[in-house]
């Protein structure tokens, strides 16, 4: 399979203002020497909590947040160094879908202008093929092109979001950036919607990088998973093989948090003591290990690196070795 | 705090410069202090030319700027070129207290009505009174203080008459000729009848425009969560209001306050001009058409720095208030 | 399929564009409406009455017409000049109207572009016009307003120059504000992943987004612009005589306010009813464009 | 289930916004009852007047909000009959209160301690001090760590979880009857809601309090509640125990949000989910008859012309609806 997305060692750090003089006296570690790659047509997630960075990552990888080191490489080309005039062009290619729907649309902007926009800015077609454009991408994501010149707050959560998505795709990109797509919507919209991105990407041919939360959103729609934690990737491999055998105990904790709609299924839940530390000042070692049952000496001193243990799946614990052999007890 | 006290003192002494530099340099567009002088036949032409050199009119605005910024630095103010024989410095510390009590009368006179007349508008919004307060405060925000000024020097002087058929409250001025050596109590009875017209005059426009602000505020916080949690909890309406809702509106007033003073301070000019009160307003105004830019430089300095150490003061209040704000 | 589903509905109703929702809404408000009101009368009387009251309000009359008492002839008497007051009162309501007017339109235009490009830049450039702002609104402007008003001479032009130099600053840090909190909305990171440039997002995105508290301001400002051209001229160093404006029909007013307390009352009650109206039509406006409505 | 004596017996509520746009039914003829020691979820999307409902229960629906209609039995009285002042005494004494987001619940100027005591004060015969001890113990009680430093904190020094907890430790402060829990997991992150979750359970095991607990999300209230309420524009339209809900769905709504969220065990990924088509209606545009019938795959004329009554279905499982589902009738 092409990759069509690749990261390497992407580190995004925050500076945090203080003292005399407004200078930075510590950084938020958001991301922090993360590497994956993501294959043409696939949906890959990232998925974490708060303070995971997920979101960061999403962004940085078009360039919407500058890296702080890394290497981005898109379609075979390095993108990391790029100006943000040279990224122009790019951004063709590459788009971004928000998550809160009542944000990401210019108030003062009709609908049908929000979703031209892209057309405008990159000279593509005379005016009335943009507007054609507009009219074919607008029934395509489910909205009558008749609200052409209605403004956003006259459109529900779920018809807003597919505006967003309609900008997306009016360029007809190879990469979309969904950040959490569907968690500011109503349980029967979120279906809606989900649908629908699944829907495009067959149809269009369409690369996703999800970012969520929501891990039966992100089983549902995603091929592979990346977990985060604390601005480090933990654990990337397939959907059935993450949610079947999850080896990290940080992933096994998170899936056993995720609450079932089913009265009958009562679950052995693994929680998780205590809070998300802040990424201004991560633990030493593994970052997971002050909330970890199986913590060791071991993870204070060394972080565990990223390894593949078993094709394709990969797992940061000093305890899980090639083979998906596990050796953690609870100590 | 310590980091950014410090902060806070090293940002203000750039502003302080800089404020000094403009008015310096407007002023001295005014005109030469020393062509009137010219014209009084009593100066001898080489005694000008000796000021002149002395003042560093012989060199470009910002050379004389500095010369004069050493000079204040050094304690050297100046003499008062407005009235011969006494300095800078004498002439405006006979000023500045009586624009002290105005001001401090008129900011804790506006204070003292408008909070509570803000929060009575906010929680019955909507209702009667807030309807009038709304339309008094409008009123008192849109009168032009010197007209207002001559109106109530109409009504309480002209209009209104004690039985002996001397006006209610005296039209001008700051003490009755001959209270000068008076006690204390009579002085300050004197004083008192002087300064009740100017220190409403200049409240009205602050009461007015601080009662919206502080009904704008009360209605932001009134519709805050955490007060329907202090509701769920059962608690009295009072406490709700006075305890959980008063204080985070008093954050924002803070630092609004604050931020008003230079307004204070121009307004305290002009009114002290129509009461011809011989306060710091009215000096600034004489001394700079009066070309004396000794005194006007230093009044307008000293006016500056009382308003960046308001806001200085304010910051801090702010930080007592709100306990979010932690200073690294 | 997406596609198959039906096209989902918005609600049936006619639509309004933003604007138009406005004035809707603006309508409601009673104080803005009867200031709107009492403004289009003064402004239609200011320009209206010198066609009717056909007197030269720069004229002295001849002879002992020193501040006659209102009758047939002067309806509001005549001032210290023996001018008619009635034809001064009309000529300078258009005066202090203009000069209300653009004094305000002028500090807010300069405001908003140094707003739009402080806040939207940042960096050194936010740093040094922000300096400037606050280095100007700690001085107590109004004496600086009038050693100014001294220097540029007594036009009505060197006025309204005089009122935008000290004027500007409030527009400059409200509008730096707003951009600051719009280049966190995600609609102008949106934009960027379009690869849209930063000036059209600084002038598609971001201007119609001041515009209502612009608006604001403006309404408000024409309001204290009139008072700061009452109180320059009302101390001599405004709009000079014999041209007239409402503020320096005040000027020897003071003298007389014994013996002539009318000249007092009229350009003064008009002044303030002006300021009034224009706060009326400012608040309305505030809550009329208030965006929370409109999200 | 405890025993069964009622607690709360809303009857047909019925709390309406009148704005400038017109009257909004945010609630419209809602009824349930709890008994002591029962757990009731209230589950429904966002607009469904679930929040509403909550808050008219203890009386403190804001203007332009107000309470028209049925009766709310708290303990055999009719809270809507009661004074504000004996309201005042049921709040938080009788009845606590947690709601969604616990950042902005609190007041950001007041220590955790300072908030929680106040609570004690207002409803408890006791001097400062007592307080200031039964507030550590009720922070330990919620599992705080360190309570005696965290006393002192202000909500922006905690958490969002440590947060939540310190709300849950005001509401528990003076051992209420009824806990009414709005959205209180939401805005959490999930190892952290399920933090929260156990420890609502076992504190409602403890002391026995029944709670009320809202949420949009189902599977919520599988974990937690005895009995389903599925609210749907104002109205419930589902109401029994929860298996027979999860299990045995009678309206086309529940079943359709049941079918339509992705689930963590089937084995189909990547194909549409069976969504529900369109949306909620706009709330000064009810349809007429069945308000889901726009949206609803069984809908015939009599829904379209008729407001359907909350019959029962099965034993004690009701539901608002003219063509309850079926198994045979699902659509594949």
């Amino acid at each position: 399979m092409k990759k069509l997305v690749e990261v390497q060692n992407l580190t995004k750090y925050f500076p945090v203002l203080g003292g005399v003089f407004s200078r930075p006296i510590g950084w938020v570690k958001a991301v922090d020497d993360v590497s994956f790659h993501i294959y043409e047509g696939e949906t890959f997630a990232l998925v974490g909590e708060s303070g995971s960075g997920k979101t960061t990552c999403g962004k940085t990888v078009i360039r919407l947040i500058e890296p702080t080191k890394g290497k981005i490489i898109f379609e075979g080309k390095e993108i990391t160094k790029l100006s943000q005039s040279e990224m122009r062009p790019l951004r063709r290619s590459m788009q971004i879908i928000f998550q809160d729907p009542y944000g990401s649309l210019n108030p003062r902007l009709p609908v049908g202008e929000i979703i031209r926009e892209p057309l405008l800015v990159h000279n593509i077609g005379t005016k009335k093929e943009q507007e054609d454009r507009v009219v074919d991408v607008m029934k395509l994501v489910g909205l009558s092109p008749e609200y052409l010149h209605r403004y956003p707050h006259e459109f529900s959560g779920g018809q807003r979001q597919r505006i967003g998505i309609a900008r997306a795709i009016v360029l007809n990109p190879k990469f979309i950036v969904a950040d959490e797509p569907v968690s500011a919507l109503d349980a029967s919209i979120q279906a809606q919607v989900l649908n629908l991105l699944l829907d495009l990407q067959k149809k269009l041919a369409l690369t996703y990088l999800l970012v969520a939360h929501n891990l039966a959103v992100v089983r549902h729609v995603s091929d592979r998973i990346a977990v985060t934690y604390l601005g480090k990737v933990i654990e990337v491999a397939e959907t059935t093989e993450l949610f079947s055998v999850p080896l990290h105990p940080y992933t096994q904790a998170l899936l056993s948090a995720i609450p079932v709609p089913d009265p009958d299924v009562k679950r052995e839940r693994i929680l998780l003591q205590g809070d998300i530390p802040s990424p201004i000042n991560p633990p030493s070692g593994c970052r997971f290990r002050t909330r970890c049952r199986f913590a060791k000496d071991i993870c204070k001193e060394k972080e565990p690196p990223l390894i593949d243990v078993d094709g394709e799946h990969y797992v940061a614990c000093h305890f899980v070795k090639k083979g998906k052999k596990t050796e953690y007890t609870v100590s | 705090m310590r980091n950014y006290l410090i902060r806070r003192t090293l940002q203000s002494i750039p502003i302080i410069l800089g404020a000094m530099l403009v008015s310096f340099i407007i002023l001295s567009l005014v005109s030469d202090p020393f062509a009137a002088m010219m014209e009084n036949p009593k100066v001898k032409l080489a005694d000008i030319e000796r000021l002149r050199k002395a003042w560093g009119f012989d060199l470009p605005v910002y050379l004389r700027f500095f010369k004069w910024f050493g000079s204040v630095l050094t304690g050297n103010w100046g003499p008062s070129l407005l009235y011969p024989g006494y300095s800078a410095r004498e002439i405006i510390f006979r000023a500045l207290p009586i624009t002290l009590q105005v001001m401090g009368l008129q900011f804790i006179f506006s204070l003292i009505v408008s909070i509570p007349l803000g929060i009575i508008s906010a929680i019955k919004q909507y209702s009667k009174t807030d309807y009038t307060l709304t339309f008094f405060s409008f009123f008192g925000m849109s009168m032009p203080t010197f007209w207002f000024g001559l109106m109530m020097m109409l009504l309480f002087s002209v209009y209104l008459k004690r039985p002996s058929g001397a006006s209610l409250l005296p039209p001008g001025g700051i003490i009755t000729p001959g209270m000068e050596s008076a006690p204390f109590l009579a002085r300050l009875g004197d004083r008192i009848q002087y300064l009740i017209l100017p220190v409403i005059v200049l409240s009205l426009n602050s009461i007015g425009s601080w009662v919206r602000y502080m009904r704008s505020f009360m209605l932001e916080v009134l519709h805050q969560d955490y007060l329907r949690t202090a509701r769920a909890k059962g608690l009295p309406e009072r406490r709700v209001i006075y305890k959980h809702a008063l204080r985070n509106a008093l954050i924002p007033i803070v630092t609004l306050i604050a931020l008003s003073l230079p307004t204070i301070v121009s307004g305290a000019s002009i009114t002290e001009f129509v009461f011809n009160i011989p306060g710091m307003g009215q000096l600034i105004l004489n001394a700079e058409l009066k070309n004396d830019y000794p005194t006007a430089m230093i009044a307008l300095t000293l006016s500056t720095v009382l308003v960046v150490i308001a806001n200085f003061v304010a910051d801090i209040v702010y930080s007592f208030i709100d306990p979010r704000i932690r200073y690294a | 399929m997406a596609t198959e589903y039906a096209l989902e509905e918005v609600e049936k109703k006619e639509t309004y564009s933003y604007w138009r929702m406005v004035f809707k809404r603006f309508r409601k408000h009673k104080l803005a409406m009867t200031g709107l009101v009492i403004l289009v009368a003064i402004i239609i009387t200011v320009i209206v009455g010198p066609l009717i009251w056909r007197v030269d309000p720069i004229a002295q009359l001849e002879g002992p017409y020193e501040l006659l008492s209102p009758s047939r002839d002067h309806p509001f008497g005549t001032d210290d000049f023996a001018r008619d007051v009635l034809a001064r009162w009309f000529a300078g309501g258009k005066i202090s109207l203009m000069i209300g007017f653009a004094a305000a339109v002028s500090a807010t235009i300069i405001g908003a572009v140094v707003g739009l490009v402080a806040g939207y830049f940042g960096g050194v450039v936010d740093a040094i016009l922000m300096r400037i702002v606050d280095i100007l609104l700690c001085i107590p402007t109004f004496p600086l307003l009038i050693a100014l008003a001294s220097v540029l001479g007594k036009g009505v032009w060197q006025i309204i120059l005089v009122i935008v130099v000290f004027g500007w600053m409030g527009d400059a840090r409200l509008v730096r504000s707003v951009v600051l909190s719009l280049k966190e909305e995600q609609f102008t990171e949106a934009a960027k992943a379009i690869g849209v440039s930063p000036s059209r997002i600084m002038f598609i995105h971001f201007l119609p987004n001041v515009m209502a508290p612009i608006i604001v301001s403006t309404t408000l400002g024409i309001g204290s612009s009139i008072v700061y051209e009452a109180s320059i001229s009302f101390l001599g160093f405004g709009v000079q005589a014999p041209l007239a404006s409402w503020g320096n029909m005040l000027q020897n007013a003071q003298q007389y306010i014994w013996n002539a307390p009318r000249l007092v009352w009229y350009p003064g009650l008009a002044i303030f009813i002006t300021v009034l109206s224009f706060n009326f039509i400012g608040d309305g406006l505030r809550d009329a464009m208030d965006p929370k409505l409109y999200r | 289930m405890g025993n069964n004596e009622l607690l709360l017996d809303l009857r047909n509520l019925q709390t309406y916004f009148f704005t400038d746009d017109g009257v909004v039914k945010a609630v419209d003829g809602m009824s349930f009852q709890i008994r002591k020691g029962e757990v009731l979820g209230l589950v429904g999307e966002s607009g469904c007047g679930k929040s509403v409902a909550s808050l008219s229960i203890i009386r403190l629906v804001d203007k332009p909000g107000k309470v028209v209609g049925g009766e709310i039995i708290f303990k055999g009285e009719d809270l809507l009959k009661k004074s504000e002042e004996e309201m005042r005494k049921i709040r938080g004494a009788e009845i606590g209160m947690i709601f969604q987001e616990p950042m902005t619940s609190l007041n950001p100027v007041y220590t955790i301690g300072n908030q929680i005591m106040e609570a004690i004060l207002v409803h408890q015969d006791i001097g400062e001090e007592e307080a200031q001890k039964r507030s550590i113990e009720l922070l330990k009680l919620v599992g705080i760590p360190e309570p005696e430093r965290r006393f002192n904190q202000y909500p922006h020094e905690l958490s969002g979880g440590m947060r939540q907890r310190a709300m849950i430790a005001m509401a528990m402060s003076s051992n209420p009857d009824l806990l009414i829990s709005d959205e209180a997991t939401t805005a959490l992150d999930v190892t952290i809601q399920a933090q929260i979750l156990e420890l609502m359970k076992d504190l409602q095991k403890r002391t026995g309090m029944a709670v009320l607990f809202i949420t949009h999300d189902l599977s919520l209230v599988a974990e937690m509640a005895d009995i389903v309420a599925v609210a749907y524009t104002g109205k419930i339209v589902e109401y029994s125990d929860v298996r027979s809900v999860f299990k045995n769905p009678k309206h086309p709504y529940t079943f359709g949000l049941l079918r339509s969220v992705p689930s963590l065990v089937n084995e189909q990924r990547k194909v549409d989910l069976p969504a529900i088509e369109g949306m909620v209606p706009s709330p000064y545009h009810m349809p007429n008859g069945c308000h889901f019938h726009p949206r609803c795959p069984f809908a015939t004329d009599v829904c379209r012309r008729e407001m359907p009554e909350l019959e029962e279905k099965l034993p004690s499982h009701y539901a608002r609806c003219f063509h309850p589902v079926e198994v045979s009738k699902e659509v594949v």
